[in-house]
């Protein structure tokens, strides 16, 4: 099962990993993903609106497709929104499997379509400028990837 | 039906959500879009980019051409930037 | 840089990863593999024998290989030697970088070669068996994906 | 030159290293290994299958075509199988 959450809290990666694991002794490969602010370009702050009705759902859709297509132990996402400061986590992928192939495979399966599938939208505050981030065209191309 | 906008559709828009009665020939989201880019200059500047426009119905993705018969909350904001 | 370490000690994944990232704000992505003994077909324990005199050298290779393919903002590869138990962690990867590709592709790399080039037998004990693994031509394949 | 091994190549052979001064006409891996394997049957069993082989020279991975002229330390040992 991968768990989901949206949340304004941080998150420990460690411990999260560590939970997925704890007391297992079927699990060979854990891959670990953790998204931070960076605080290029006199960026001040990243505001991360979202659409909390769906937000969940689509993340569980998202985490549904991955646990279909390969072979996982288990696994956790945990998107926040709100205003996050350079440094600050955002987003965190954490996958168990046997193996590691897997593994690395549905973690960055489950970025791509987190950053083109789940309703978050970043906010930047570089001091004199504020602007709302455009989707990149290279996020498009890493989520049609895994089209089938 | 209830409208929530967000990001920068909501923000040209000016509020978060409304409630809205379109009339009855207007039965897809390319036809609601259009007819709410005609209720002020707000929508008008938040929908007049098309390419720039995603819809989910009751929380789920939807294209330009889905029906929105039925649809109890509909939801308009820009390309998703999460992640 | 990547520092490299072969240890008989366990490692706590998630200080490892906190410490790359630690007053910086230049990382966007952060990327942590653990490889966990596995306790199926009745393992005992696992153990690691390695070449000592080479180990940390061929360790160095691989990172330095690493470093010079992709824009990588720091990183952390140990390995660990000796007796062990199901559950426990063998081998950790961090990396860290500017955007997530490089960083899983990079983790990847490193999980492969590792694998395949540096000097790590593992020796399994199940009760009443007791034999050295033999290497995978799936690893040797998952390696040769990045020749050139 | 002094000699090492490891893994199954270790326990076939019975020691974990030795010093040994091979003959003049000695000049590549494969005629080492080829050498070593008449000097005792567990060296003999430990080197029979030479696709199983692999052999690091003063630290460094090389082939089996590999000169030992000069080499301080040689390692032999199977395939590698960590991570």
């Amino acid at each position: 099962m991968i768990t989901i959450r949206a949340q304004a809290e941080a998150f420990d990666a460690g411990a999260e990993a560590s939970a997925l694991s704890a007391g297992r002794t079927d699990i060979g490969a854990i891959v670990t993903f953790t998204g931070l602010v960076r605080g290029d370009d006199n960026l001040h702050a990243l505001t991360l609106e979202h659409y909390p009705a769906m937000t969940e759902r689509a993340m569980a859709a998202i985490a549904a497709e991955a646990w279909g297509r390969w072979p996982l132990a288990g696994g956790t996402v945990i998107h926040r929104f709100g205003r996050l400061l350079p440094g600050d986590p955002i987003v965190l992928v954490v996958i168990a499997s046997t193996h590691r192939g897997a593994a690395f495979e549905a973690a960055e399966f489950l970025m791509d379509w987190l950053k083109t599938r789940a309703p978050f939208w970043k906010h930047e505050d570089r001091g004199d400028t504020q602007h709302w981030v455009a989707a990149k065209a290279s996020d498009d191309e890493a989520a049609d990837r895994w089209e089938r | 039906m209830e409208l929530v906008y967000f990001a920068w559709v909501r923000e040209r828009i000016g509020i978060d959500a409304e409630t809205v009665t379109p009339p009855a020939d207007v039965t897809t989201v390319t036809a609601l879009l259009g007819w709410l880019a005609t209720r002020s200059a707000g929508h008008a500047a938040a929908l007049s980019d098309r390419e720039a426009i995603r819809v989910a119905i009751d929380q789920d993705f939807v294209g330009l051409d889905a029906t929105i018969a039925g649809a109890r909350e509909i939801a308009i904001f820009p390309p998703v930037t999460g992640g």
